[in-house]
């Protein structure tokens, strides 16, 4: 059969029942203010990464919260862990160690690297 | 699923549906894609029941397809569909049936355009009789074929010679009822049953002996959307949502989609070969695809007709799993007969032959 | 002697507000006649099992209630409804709904609060998906002790969808309801308490949470009972083969439609002018806002006063409140309502 | 008599533990780089021979540091090492002179009672009795104290008390016996022969008048040599291994030797030389603000000693290095902790084997970061600055913009020439990444910026941030002179460039950790304050100088308990009622920004509030004002 010219298109819906919500999980469990992020943006707003990159730790979090783990993989390297983000954090999310706990699940849930 | 909810939801949104003295305006895609539908209505409304039924040859396309692709302007579509109201005036007509879901959304959408800004009615009236030296009026009742049907299910109940049951083993067809967004989402008040739980295909099913079945996606457009499909590039989008609405209805196992938009009927039945090209997958039972069939198709097989003068064969997905189910007898060897007998070239590609 | 001795004030309503009322004109000197719809007094406090923010039981509440109308000088007449109220000088006339006309000097209208009929948001599928219920419903279901669905099972994953029936020009709302989100919060906390791996997930438009402490029980049952707070409003919900309910919202903080199977769902009802209010609203000419409650005088100064000399309003009547506030807003009335017997002796 | 049975327990320990010795610091030795090699020879046969010999005398057993934290703790050290010390020496010279032969094998000095049973009743004998009795007291004192202190940590002075592992729990137990069994031994002994001084003589006839004291004397030297013999054969397990390994520590350290940035035999030298004496503990605002009591440096120590998982340990510090300056041994903690932070998860290796628990394994570094794709690939091309002087405000900075603008306006009216390299914000230092052991990747942020500041042309790098500071300072390699902006400011202020009015203000100063006990600056910015301001002591200064609570080293603990830290500190800082409480980093500025009544404000910010005031006509130099402050306005 030739080529109609298009196709099926992947589907934009965040299938959360299928998806791998363990990367959250382990953020969670080690970070309990994870949980508490209200997604402000503060952290974003401020980030000197966030400067020069599309990296968006709100997005982020959010991202690995409904287990769309696969973008937040390829940003989670971005940061240079400079800080400012805790600073002005309305919640007290502890950024930094989600940062480096995102990194260890990556590392250790999904054996790559980040 | 509590059905006194849907009962309660169904009592909410009755429509008046005129009883007879009809002004039929037909579908373009129907007449031409299923024709057998739009001949089983007349005949029926006209020769079985006895009512009024009358068209006008001067009546055109209302230009849904036009407008929904950005091509017609509002103020055209609304003047050509002024002038159908006119030929119904001069008919002496006041109850409009509309045979396609689309032209039944344009109308209604005009009808409360017009309610809400009188002056767009007014101006319509101007543009129509600048072009045409036509009137016309507002028509008393806007009901959609499907309503008809649903409104005579009784009747054809009665007259029935199937029941939408497995002959072999007694169990109720398991049947997807498929209402054209155009139906009531717009205006839930012109559906039966509103737009949530339409009842106008429902009621017909159950009226005929079969099980109508509730699925996830069962509010989800077929996917025809008039700018997807139109560009082949945006084909893929139209695909996706058929192929959303047929996996999520697949567990179910159903018999038969019977639909009432035009469209629908048209996509639901052409993407199952489309999909099944691209990706093998088929989302019936058996290796064979669902048929698609109207509301008219349904009601002529119930009936008794023979399936091959009710336009069956001219789907891309064959009703012979169905007929077979129902216990319909019928002659292969006419499929592709003309009236007269003469054989028609055999199309090539059809599934569930 | 006290200007308010011995005047006549009948209450419309046996709520929150209309108890408190009654006890504290009582208190005053008034001859209060109490008019309550329902068999028994207690109105909505009494459907309700813990409340907001310190989960206390609304039972201690109810009793404090009643205590407060407990007193010499108020009859208490239920099963009773106000037809229509009517001036005849000074003197107010409320014709009841068994034909008797009690001549009062002030009427007080506590008519308090119908919760949103559900079922007028078709497609959350209240009353046709078995595992759809209110947020009512589910009060009932922690009154009795179990949590289940209705095939018996304990559901594990619930969702709440908040802004059921508010800030919905779909169904003629506008305004927020105030107490559903908190609400929300308090329940889905109380779920984990219930089911321990329960996964609770609310779907929110906005989180308001404008009370004392409810941030902070917000923050709470984010950090100690994990529930998940998705932004966006549920479209639409169907039933699954396995009647499991498929929920579908847009995540408008990751940018993305969402899908998901849910065992049970609740809608967070919101609150609307009772049938009642709006009755006696439409027979006896009182003023309402546009979100249908009553309208008061002056939205600063004289949000317990009507249109109409002599009546006067207390509680959720005039719009959406917590209990706090409804005990607030009906003691506050005793003081417009003496210092209108003041005015009219001068 | 000249041997008993008795004495073969205590032969084995002790023969034990001297092969053992010899074996460790043959693989300590081989383990060194070459150059530390070096240097240890050099040091063992040069002049810090001495030192290190002076330093064992004054620290492993009189234990003088702990007496200057706590003379009760200090007492009890002592009384342990330097008596048992003395025990040893005296007893061995007893032997040799008052036995029956010179040059006796050990076990005859260390049970000479039991050998010469008659000794010490007369003349010379009796008061080389006394004074060995003496020693004994002494050393009985202390055991009693050590008794107390492990259940009674406050009695001497100490808020908790490390906790103890099954073998450190054998161990010190044994170690207890030794003391009160000799005790029991000798007072049985001489009670039955009527010999002993004023302790063992009177305990022994007093025991002897209803006791049957020959029979109970034998059992005792038992205990006595098998308590001897356990200690010296678990001593490898144990924190007491820290005695030995002391003496090793101080010849390596004085040969110059330091922990520098790779695990090697220099770090177990200090983790094995951890006694565990909870100074530390003690030391932590972790332990006494937060109440995180689990992670302090006696913590790691051991856990690493025990080849334990410390990462979590590792991570839970302010990295403040209050311990580093308290630590009585001199152990370097806080850059044996940056190890540890940087090292893989390591497989609890000890768990398997004897033999692994004498020789444990040495900690990997995590292949995780022996890694080199590239983590910040995505940095931009900057435009380079150019300039005599280069600002660097850092991350921190741009969130107290205040601290910012005072730069700006003190550059401006100091008149060099300079540019900011991050006026928009930049690239971080890579310090925050260091600190939590992804030095790799730091070593990205670290070329990037050094690339920049080559290419500036520049002489004079100033940083405000004191974190920046430190990696500039000492991660980076440059050609341009790294300051940070107190230091700056004060040449400014010496050369005359800027001349600032005096505020009549009062000012406590908060040394931030990074700039004080890690980069050791300490007077600049007291003296740009005493410049401008009257300089108040805070009880917390230089060294001893409170961590802000807002530390990046940090990246467990919660916000709470952040905010708790900072609450403390700035109650103790302002006590002396100052009117600002002046510090040199914007993170401490933010940090107890948050909680403090007291204004708080970067000494740069006061230095511009002084820039902005007029200054008093006369010809006074700036440098004339400095020198006087700098001796004068201490209050």
């Amino acid at each position: 059969m030739e080529g109609f010219g298009f196709s099926v298109l992947k589907e934009r819906h965040i299938n959360y029942d299928a998806n791998d919500k363990s990367i959250a999980e382990y953020i969670a469990e080690r970070e309990p203010s994870f949980r508490t992020c209200i997604e402000c943006g503060c952290c974003s707003a401020t980030c000197t990464t966030g400067a020069f990159t599309n990296f968006s730790l709100r997005e982020l979090q959010i991202l690995l919260k409904r287990g769309e783990n696969e973008i937040a993989r390829e940003q989670i390297s971005k940061c240079m862990l400079c800080g400012k983000c805790i600073l002005v954090c309305p919640r007290g999310v502890n950024t930094r160690n989600v940062i480096l706990l995102a990194r260890e699940a990556f590392r250790k849930l999904m054996k790559n690297e980040v | 699923m509590k059905s006194e909810g849907k009962k309660r939801i169904w009592a909410e949104y009755q429509k008046e549906i005129a009883d007879d003295h009809y002004f039929y305006v037909r579908s373009c895609i129907r007449q031409s894609f299923f024709p057998g539908s739009e001949q089983f209505f007349l005949h029926f409304l006209g020769d079985v029941l006895g009512k009024d039924i009358y068209e006008n040859p001067s009546h055109t396309t209302c230009t849904g397809i036009g407008y929904h692709a950005d091509v017609v302007p509002l103020s055209t579509i609304m003047t050509v569909i002024a002038r159908h109201y006119a030929l119904m005036k001069d008919a002496g007509y006041r109850h409009i049936v509309i045979s396609c879901v689309t032209s039944f959304g344009i109308y209604t959408e005009i009808f409360e355009t017009w309610k809400h800004f009188p002056e767009e009615l007014e101006k319509t009236r101007e543009y129509l009789y600048k072009a045409t030296g036509r009137e016309f009026d507002l028509p008393e009742s806007m009901t959609h074929t499907s309503d008809i049907i649903y409104k005579f299910r009784n009747e054809i109940a009665d007259r029935a010679k199937y029941r939408l049951v497995n002959h072999e083993t007694g169990e109720p067809l398991n049947i997807v009822e498929h209402i054209g967004c155009h139906y009531s989402k717009m205006f839930p008040k012109y559906g039966v049953g509103g737009a949530e739980f339409p009842n106008v295909l429902g009621g017909m099913i159950e009226a005929w002996g079969g099980n109508v079945i509730d699925y996830p996606e069962r509010r989800h457009c077929c996917g025809f959307g008039f700018r997807q499909y139109l560009v082949q590039a945006n084909r893929g989008y139209s695909l996706s949502n058929t192929t959303k609405k047929f996996s999520s209805m697949k567990p179910y196992k159903p018999d038969l989609v019977l639909t009432n938009c035009p469209g629908c009927t048209m996509f639901m039945d052409k993407w199952q070969y489309t999909i099944r090209e691209m990706e093998g997958t088929v989302y019936g039972e058996n290796g064979e695809s669902i048929p698609v069939l109207t509301y008219e198709e349904l009601a002529g097989l119930v009936m008794g007709y023979n399936p091959w003068d009710l336009g069956l064969q001219y789907h891309m997905v064959q009703s012979e799993p169905l007929l077979r189910k129902l216990g319909i007898e019928y002659d292969p060897a006419d499929k592709f007969k003309t009236k007269d007998g003469r054989q028609m070239p055999l199309p090539q590609n059809l599934i569930n032959a | 002697m006290h200007k308010a001795d011995k005047k006549r004030v009948v209450v419309i309503g046996g709520g929150a507000a209309g108890l408190e009322a009654a006890g504290q004109l009582a208190r005053a000197g008034c001859i209060v006649t109490l008019l309550e719809k329902e068999s028994e007094t207690g109105g909505h406090v009494k459907n309700w099992y813990h409340l907001f923010p310190d989960i206390r039981n609304s039972d201690e509440v109810l009793k404090y209630l009643v205590r407060q109308a407990d007193h010499g000088n108020i009859t208490v007449r239920t099963g009773v409804t106000a037809g229509s109220l009517e001036k005849n000088g000074k003197s107010v006339i409320v014709k009841t709904s068994r034909g008797e006309r009690i001549i009062s000097d002030a009427v007080v209208l506590a008519t308090g609060f119908d919760l949103f009929d559900s079922r007028r948001k078709e497609e959350y599928g209240y009353d046709i998906y078995h595992n759809v219920i209110s947020s009512a419903d589910l009060e009932v279901m922690f009154r009795e002790g179990s949590v289940k669905r209705h095939d018996g099972e304990i559901p594990q994953r619930i969702g709440f969808v908040h802004c059921v029936g508010s800030r919905d020009s779909k169904v003629n709302n506008l305004y927020c309801s105030k107490l559903c989100c908190v609400t929300a919060v308090k329940q889905a906390m109380e779920i984990k308490k219930h089911i321990e791996n329960a996964r609770v997930y609310c779907f929110y438009m906005d989180m308001r949470m404008g009370g004392a402490l409810y941030e902070e029980l917000y923050k709470e049952s984010q950090e100690s009972y994990g529930i998940v707070y998705i932004r966006g409003k549920v479209s639409e919900v169907s039933d699954n083969i396995d009647s499991r309910l498929i929920v579908k919202v847009e995540d408008t903080l990751a940018g993305r439609p969402l899908r998901m199977e849910l065992d049970m769902l609740v809608l967070m009802a919101g609150m609307e002018m009772s049938e009642s209010g709006m009755r006696l609203a439409e027979s006896s000419d009182l003023q309402t806002a546009e979100n249908r409650f009553f309208a008061p005088a002056d939205h600063h100064f004289g949000s317990n006063r009507s249109n109409m000399d002599g009546v006067f309003y207390a509680g959720t009547c005039t719009a959406p409140m917590n209990i706090t506030d409804t005990i607030s807003h009906a003691r506050a009335v005793v003081a417009d309502v003496t210092d209108y017997f003041r005015n009219i002796n001068a | 008599m000249k041997f008993d049975p008795f004495v073969i327990p205590f032969n084995i320990g002790l023969f034990f533990i001297l092969i053992y010795a010899v074996v460790r610091s043959i693989i300590w030795f081989r383990a060194l780089s070459r150059p530390d090699k070096l240097r240890l020879q050099r040091g063992f046969f040069g002049r810090p021979f001495g030192q290190s010999l002076k330093e064992i005398f004054l620290e492993s057993l009189i234990h003088r540091k702990i007496f200057k934290t706590n003379f009760l703790l200090g007492y009890m050290h002592m009384s342990l090492a330097f008596g048992w010390f003395l025990l040893i020496l005296f007893g061995t010279i007893e032997a040799d002179i008052f036995g029956d032969s010179h040059l006796n094998p050990p076990y005859k000095a260390i049970f000479f009672k039991y050998f010469n049973p008659v000794h010490g009743m007369t003349g010379i004998e009796a008061a080389y009795s006394f004074l060995m009795d003496l020693i004994l007291a002494f050393i009985l004192s202390g055991l009693l104290l050590a008794v107390i202190k492990r259940f009674y940590s406050r009695v001497v002075g100490m808020r908790k008390t490390t906790k103890l592992k099954t073998l450190d729990r054998i161990a010190l137990t044994s170690l207890w016996m030794i003391f009160p069994s000799r005790l029991l031994a000798e007072s049985f002994t001489s009670g039955a022969y009527g010999s002993g001084s004023f302790l063992t003589g009177s305990l022994g006839s007093s025991l002897a008048s209803f006791l049957p004291a020959i029979e109970m004397a034998y059992p005792f030297w038992w205990l006595y040599s098998i308590s001897l013999g356990t200690f010296f054969i678990l001593l490898p397990l144990t924190r007491y291994m820290h005695i030995p390994t002391e003496l090793f520590l101080i010849f390596a350290r004085n040969s110059g030797i330091r922990t520098g940035d790779q695990p090697g035999a220099f770090m177990e030298m200090q983790i094995y030389s951890c006694s565990s004496c909870g100074i530390c503990i003690d030391a932590c605002q972790l332990n006494f603000s937060a109440g995180i009591t689990n992670i302090q440096s006696a913590y790691l120590m051991k856990g690493l000693r025990n080849a334990e998982d410390v990462r979590d340990i590792a991570s839970n510090c302010l990295m403040c290095g209050r311990c580093d300056i308290k630590c009585p041994v001199g152990i370097e903690l806080t850059p044996v902790r940056m190890i540890a932070r940087r090292s893989g998860d390591s497989e609890a290796g000890s768990k398997n084997g004897i033999w692994k628990k004498y020789f444990p394994e040495r900690h990997p570094v995590a292949p995780e970061k022996q890694s080199h794709e590239p983590a910040y690939g995505w940095l931009p091309e900057a435009k380079v600055p150019k300039a005599d002087v280069l600002y660097y405000a850092g991350c921190m900075t741009h969130l107290t913009p205040a601290v910012k603008n005072a730069m700006v306006k003190i550059l401006d009216a100091s008149g060099v020439n300079y540019d900011f390299i991050d006026r928009d914000g930049g690239v971080c230092c890579g310090r925050p990444l260091m600190l939590a052991g992804q030095d790799r990747e730091a070593r990205e942020l670290i070329n990037y910026n050094s690339q920049l500041i080559w290419k500036s042309g520049a002489t004079t790098l100033v940083t405000s941030c004191p974190i920046c500071y430190k990696v500039f300072r000492e991660s980076y390699y440059l050609n341009v002179e790294v300051l940070h902006h107190t230091q700056f400011i004060r040449r400014l202020i010496l050369k005359g460039s800027i001349r600032l009015s005096f505020l009549r203000k009062k000012v406590s100063y908060h040394t931030p950790s990074e700039l004080g006990r890690r980069s050791g600056i300490y007077d600049d910015p007291k003296l740009v304050l005493m410049h401008v301001a009257r300089f108040q002591k805070t009880g917390f200064d230089d060294e001893n100088s409170l961590c802000c609570g807002g530390s990046l080293g940090n990246t467990r603990i919660s916000h709470d308990q952040k905010n708790k830290i900072a609450l403390d500190a700035v109650h103790e800082l302002t006590k002396a009622d100052p009117d600002i409480l002046a510090t040199a980093c914007p993170l401490c500025k933010k940090t107890f920004a948050g909680v403090s009544d007291t204004p708080v404000a970067d000494i740069a910010e006061i230095v511009a509030e002084a820039l902005s005031l007029p200054v008093p006509p006369a010809g006074r130099k700036g440098k004339k004002i400095l020198k006087h402050r700098e001796t004068a306005n201490i209050d």
